[in-house]
């Protein structure tokens, strides 16, 4: 057995909740965990880590029963747990958020908290009491969401507070949160984490799971390291660094968080004219230069995705006009867009970017058929082949074969695929809408060269992300938007956390009186 | 092993021939009544020390390239007759064409097609369609209705059989003051009819028709339930429709004589492939069933 | 507004209310052009024709809700109808043969829920396979015929289900009625409502929060099936005999009932009342057709066209294209 | 090894090798039940039946694999046959009958795409709204009759669809082995067949990447409406006249020859080699059922039994119960 694992200094020695010991799972092809262990204290947040397609989230799905282990066992409050199934891990208390969001869409907020297990008076549902319940919950939160509102009608972020929302509701002994953070902005992680402080001290015991380093010292007491299916390593949080833990995640030594290159601003390629659509993009301009990487700050609803969606014509425009290169060209679809020269890496993978039931290669010739076809529309095999496999080997996308269903991924690996497949042809804007999100922190950096190298190449990058040390890292100027405008540009160099946040908040003025509603739908 | 085909024993008697009945489709006791005929004839001809080796084959519903198949399996399977009730009078003709270059002998029962057969054994449907109408008026003019709306329930008009029914009968009505409202096809499903035949009363229709067992019945009922005056006759005796007689919602229906079709066809299939005289077409008649004669036709 | 809000958070409503519009349209335009469409008499006998086509869309909408199809839903109406037909003609009380029917019926809407939950079979092979297979069953049980007439024992059965009256409205209005507010009230108001939502919106999740997937499914198959033989059940005692053909095509005509009023055939989304007036339109275009002297050409026509158009307004409506202009007004 | 490999990356073949078992098995107790089911009269004559299912299935193929459905193939060969035969009695020649009929089908088909992707209505009401439109064109084409005899002038065209044999083989049969060839290269081979895949699996995405999601939808429908004209033309030569009610049920046959081949009703899965076997599982079927004289009554039963059947091997060899044990041995 592992030392480690027994003797863990820091944390009060309290009872045991969760001992996992040599687990193996293999999946066809795969063997994505080898003898793993891994033990949770009551009252303490554990942190999982390594790099993406470590097994973090098989070896969480293992317990709390959505997959079942090929070997090795399970006690739980000491108790050995034969079969851990879902149903007999909610009954032992533990919940998961799962990484990817899991809600019915055509349901109430209110609903989903309470599926499955729903308040019932004399024998009929209680959707008065559950809705009760449910603000309660919220509260706690500081959400502002009504409990009746369809879940399919909120953004990513809101749909992503009502997961963690609904897996605090079951009062649960042992949470597990894999990567709940990859959705929220500060604000709510701060409201997470106040919540997780308030677990803790409630004897609770969390499985932490996230790819943001930086977060982890607000809340995390002992962190367990996997790599490639393989324990590593686990230490208290107090007595190690981050570059320590990032040694153990990939294997070596990772020099720079945050490469940065230096080139030749060149002229103007992308303009963007008074570009209004929607709710949510009003009145937007601005300008990306040859060879430099434009970040996009803004706070969740700020409407940037939106702005992206409009400039590369998935949805429509109401006024304004793009100039690329000189020229106007008009994008009434994406497909104008890609042969433009602007192409867009969406931030829901799931949704926008990636066909989950096609293979890995046809999700990255997908987009670039054109190249890789003749006249008749016939697809080169061999052209097709290699495309495929220079981007898999560029971003070092870990698979058995290209051939393997995109779903069968890791969430990063997934992640890696979504921008792999754009960056095959020669565009002339990359627009990247939270590319790094569920990455690790060595794939984060391989992107960042990726973006890094596009800009050599002279291409315009626009970068949106919600991590203000990545925007700040990356970019060479920072726009920042707020409620569909564009509040603010500086240069990195002048920028800091206090000005960006203070433009991306210009028109929160109304938060204040706490009516969140009419500002989010204010201009109606 | 199936109960309508009598395996060859090669060793005994010697004669042995395969024979197909092929009809529109499945469902009317009519047809049944056919098969019955067929395998009266089948026995009598055993005994006689002729085996024939019968099979009745229907496509689920009426149409056209399902029945063509029929043959074409048929002669596939080395029929040496076929008893055929035609959909209609062209679509088939090419098939059979094709089974009669294999050898095949063709004998119509019930409805006849195009192409020449050995011999047609059939009722002359416009003719007792015509009789059907004027007893109709006849029973209208008993209650000294003159005029006013008629509706026809049928099956579609792709069925020759029903169509000419549907004809004879409107043929009845030319010079009187009745309207002929526009004729509702239900598919022969008794429900169906019902319902249109319902939509007809409530439209203040005075007499209804129906072409086939299935549209007789829903004719039947809907007036049963509304009780009154309205007169309605129809095709065939079934069970249901020789009830709806005798309790005198149903002026009376048109029979035909289904098992004498199977008998005689199988006979003269035998015939044929022997290499015999068929004889003369024959037409098996038709009887209007009344309250009068009911018992007659019940079992 | 708080209505529009209501009404918006309501599964589906605003199809309900774009098709509730056509449908009095619809109504309207038949009764100028022959008031008889308008008479006592032709309202009975109407909404009587639009009471079974109402019970196999609810059916059909507790199973699109879920997420699957049922196909089998118009030979389950067919082998009611002829195997109570077959029991009573063989001289079984009808209420015995009844029973047995219902029996019989809720196997295969058994055998649907399983092979698609538990066996995990496309709904739509399963439910093709059973459908198949009931129909078979409803030639076989006769041995390949109709039956012979059920006969004066039935009388009883037959005005329960069709002939007679209960407070001035047909027994098969009442029928539709009763089983349509306790479908509605389970939909609606109980736990096993709300699951069929949720497996509908979105199984994964629905399983993971311990929802019985099998189990749910199951009951909405089974409620298909009830309502499914209560129509063979009205169509035997309609006819008086047991028809093989009967419900033949019934479960396009339930989808159809279903979708025109608001039901998702992607699962999750929908209610059954909209399934009232999608039922409504489906019978009165059948009667009013008649009623005008439409000839039989032309009315699959006009169905077709009104099918999409219905659809289609509710899809423009929610698109929002009607929507913003409203705004900016 | 390598075989079961590629096999497998293969979208859905699992699934065929699968039901090809199962189709060999059937022949095998079709011809010891009745030798002369394996006599060469009856190859001929059973390929020739199975063509026109394959073909119907290689469109519903398509459309399925976009994640729509088309439930109007069936309508549209009845209105393929209709129109063309109408045409010819009207004395025209039968080969410009042919070209006027595939544009009217390919109008259809032109709707159908737009309906769905364009005004995006749910594909099973906007093709069950076409497919009762397209019927009463059928209908309304001759004025609700069958048509008159095409008469002698249409020999050519009777022998080059259905009466003719090239190469030893009848020419439906050829008919259905080229266009299967060349969709099953587009399919496969060329972009449009990849986007084809790309929208049935994720719209969205496919959208993000440049796909026409409407183009494609259209191109996909199109698909669909040709093999259904081919086989209303088929179904008219056969016959020698024009009948409204061909094809009906068809749509559903086509879903069947489909899925048992391995497509996915939720789209993106499947491919058309799985079709071929499909469409002969159904003929196979219909043809030795009636050469071992199974009373009608129970073909149905056999018939619903081995759809479910086929693809729930698949399902269980698929969920890796077999899997599992063969890596254990
Ligand atoms: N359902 C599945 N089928 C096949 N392979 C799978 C499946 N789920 C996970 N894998 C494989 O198992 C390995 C571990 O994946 P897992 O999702 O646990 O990684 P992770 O540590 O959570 O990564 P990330 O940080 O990217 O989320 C990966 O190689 C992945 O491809
Ligand atoms: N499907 C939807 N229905 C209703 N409102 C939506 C929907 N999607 C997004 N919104 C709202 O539109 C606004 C803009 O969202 P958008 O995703 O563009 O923001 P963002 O700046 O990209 O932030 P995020 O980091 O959350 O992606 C938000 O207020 C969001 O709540
Ligand atoms: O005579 C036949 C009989 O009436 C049946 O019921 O329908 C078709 C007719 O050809
Ligand atoms: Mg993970
Ligand atoms: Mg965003």
């Amino acid at each position: 057995m592992n030392k480690d694992l027994i003797f863990t200094k820091g944390v009060k020695m309290q009872e045991k909740l969760v001992e996992i010991r040599n687990i193996n799972k293999s999946f066809p092809g795969v063997k994505a965990l080898v003898d793993v262990s891994l033990d949770l204290y009551k009252g303490e947040v554990l942190a999982l880590l390594g790099e993406n397609g470590a097994g973090k989230s098989t070896l969480m799905k293992i317990l709390s029963g959505v997959y079942q282990k090929d070997s090795g066992s399970i006690k739980v409050y000491g108790k050995e747990v034969e079969e851990m199934t879902a149903k007999r891990a909610r009954e032992l208390g533990i919940a998961i958020i799962h990484q990817e969001l899991n809600m019915c869409s055509h349901l109430s907020v209110a609903e989903n908290i309470f599926l499955g297990r729903e308040k019932l008076k004399s024998g009929l549902l209680s959707d008065n009491e559950m809705k009760r319940e449910t603000e309660k919950i919220l509260k706690r939160f500081q959400m502002d969401i009504d409990p009746d509102t369809i879940v399919g009608d909120l953004s990513v972020s809101k749909q992503q507070m009502v997961e963690i929302a609904k897996a605090l509701s079951t009062q649960a002994k042992i949470l597990i949160m894999d990567e709940p953070t990859s959705a929220l902005t500060s604000k709510e992680i701060n409201e997470l984490f106040s919540v997780i402080k308030q677990l803790k001290a409630e004897g609770c015991g969390i499985v932490y799971i996230s790819h943001r380093l930086e977060e982890l010292s607000h809340i995390v007491d002992r962190v367990t390291i996997l790599r490639d299916g393989q324990y590593i390593k686990s230490m208290d949080f107090a007595s190690t660094t981050l570059p320590e833990i990032i040694t153990y995640m990939v294997g070596r030594e990772l020099k720079e968080k945050f490469p940065r290159v230096e080139s030749k601003r060149g002229k103007t390629i992308l303009e963007v004219n008074h570009l209004n659509a929607g709710k949510m993009v009003k009145d937007v301009s601005f300008q990306l230069r040859e060879g430099e990487i434009v970040g996009v700050a803004g706070l969740m609803g700020a409407g940037r995705t939106e702005m992206t969606r409009a400039v590369f014509g998935v949805d429509s425009k109401d006024s304004g006009e793009i100039i690329l290169d000189g020229e106007q060209v008009l994008i009434h679809k994406p497909k104008d867009a890609i042969k433009a020269g602007i192409v867009l890496a969406p931030e829901d993978r799931k949704r926008d970017g990636l066909c989950t039931k096609l293979s890995v290669k046809e999700n990255i010739s997908l987009p670039n058929l054109d190249l890789l076809c003749n006249l008749l529309g016939v697809v080169s095999r061999s052209r097709e082949n290699g495309m495929v496999s220079k981007t898999i080997k560029s971003l070092k996308i870990k698979l058995p074969e290209d051939t393997v269903k995109a779903e069968s991924l890791s969430g990063g690996n997934q992640q890696k695929v979504v921008v792999g497949k754009w960056l095959a042809r020669n565009s002339r804007v990359v627009i990247f809408d939270e590319p790094t999100r569920g990455i690790d922190v060595a794939a984060k950096v391989e992107i960042y060269n990726i973006m890094n190298e596009l800009k050599q190449q002279g291409v315009g990058v626009l970068f949106i992300s919600s991590e203000m040390p990545e925007v700040m890292g990356i970019s060479d100027r920072i726009l920042v938007m707020c409620d569909g405008r564009i509040t603010g540009e500086l240069d990195t160099k002048d920028a800091t956390g206090d000005i960006i946040l203070s433009y991306a908040t210009k028109f929160d003025k109304k938060l204040e009186d706490g009516n969140r509603e009419s500002q989010e739908w204010r201009q109606v | 092993k199936d109960k309508g085909s009598v395996t060859t024993d090669s060793g005994s008697k010697g004669e042995s021939y395969k024979v197909y009945l092929i009809t529109m489709d499945q469902m009317d006791q009519y047809w049944a009544n056919i098969d019955k005929g067929c395998k009266k004839a089948v026995d009598e001809l055993k005994e006689s020390g002729i085996t024939v080796d019968y099979k009745w084959s229907a496509p689920d519903k009426k149409d056209d390239a399902q029945q063509i198949e029929k043959i074409n399996n048929a002669v596939a399977d080395g029929a040496k007759a076929i008893l055929l009730a035609a959909n209609g009078p062209t679509a088939v003709n090419a098939s059979l064409k094709e089974a009669e270059a294999a050898g095949v002998k063709i004998v119509y029962v019930d409805s006849p097609a195009d192409y020449p057969a050995v011999r047609t054994l059939t009722t002359d449907n416009e003719a007792a369609g015509k009789t059907a109408g004027e007893k109709l008026i006849e029973a209208l003019k008993a209650k000294n209705i003159t005029s006013g709306d008629i509706g026809i329930i049928s099956v579609n008009t792709s069925t020759d059989s029903t169509m000419k029914r549907e004809n004879g009968f409107r043929s009845a009505f030319e010079g009187t003051q009745f309207k002929i409202l526009e004729t509702q096809y239900c598919e022969g499903e008794a429900a169906q009819s019902q319902n249109a035949a319902s939509n007809f009363l409530a439209q203040g229709c005075v007499g209804l028709y129906g072409c086939n067992e299935g549209s007789t019945v829903g004719v039947g009922n809907a007036i049963k339930e509304a009780g009154g005056s309205v007169v309605g006759i129809g095709f065939d005796t079934s069970d249901a429709i020789l009830e709806l007689i005798e309790q005198g919602y149903l002026l009376g229906a048109m029979a035909q004589n289904p098992s004498t079709m199977g008998y005689e066809g199988i006979k003269t299939a035998v015939k044929a492939i022997k290499g015999e005289e068929a004889g003369e077409n024959l037409d098996t008649g038709v009887t209007a069933v009344t309250k009068d004669n009911v018992a007659d036709f019940k079992k | 507004m708080n209505l529009a809000k209501k009404m918006k958070a309501s599964r589906g409503m605003g199809q309900v209310i774009t098709v509730t519009i056509g449908l009095i349209i619809l109504c309207i335009v038949f009764g100028i052009l022959n008031p008889n469409f308008f008479s006592g008499r032709n309202a009975g006998n109407l909404f009587r024709q639009i009471a079974p086509i109402l019970l196999i869309g609810v059916g059909q909408s507790y199973v699109l809700i879920t997420g699957n199809i049922d196909l089998s839903i118009g030979s389950l109406v067919g082998m009611s109808c002829m195997v109570s037909a077959t029991l009573m003609t063989k001289g079984m009380n009808p209420w015995m043969a009844v029973l047995l029917t219902l029996f019989s019926c809720l196997l295969v809407g058994l055998a649907n829920g399983l092979l698609v939950a538990k066996l995990k079979l496309p709904p739509f092979i399963a439910t093709l396979g059973t459908m198949t297979i009931a129909r078979g069953i409803a030639q076989i049980v006769n041995n390949n015929y109709n039956t012979d007439s059920i006969g004066e024992k039935a009388e009883g059965f037959r005005n329960f289900f069709y002939y007679g009256k209960s407070f001035g409205l047909y027994n098969t209005i009442w029928i539709a009625l009763v089983l349509w507010v306790i479908f509605n009230f389970i939909l609606s108001k109980t736990r096993t409502g709300r699951h069929i939502y949720a497996i509908g919106s979105n199984l994964e999740a629905a399983k993971l929060s311990g929802v019985d997937i099998v189990g749910t499914t199951v009951k909405a198959f089974l409620v298909s099936s009830i309502c499914a033989c209560t129509v063979g059940l009205i169509i035997c005692a309609t006819s008086g005999m047991g028809t093989m053909d009967a419900g033949n095509g019934y479960e396009l005509y339930a989808v159809a009932a279903s979708v025109i009023g608001g039901v998702s055939t992607l699962g999750g989304q929908g209610n059954i009342l909209g399934t009232i007036i999608g039922a409504a339109i489906w019978g009165v275009l059948q009667n009013g057709l008649q009623f005008v002297g439409a000839p039989v050409a032309i009315r699959n026509i006009v169905i077709g066209i009104i099918v999409i158009v219905s659809v289609l307004l509710d899809v423009i409506v929610r698109s929002g294209k009607f929507h913003n202009k409203a705004i900016k007004v």
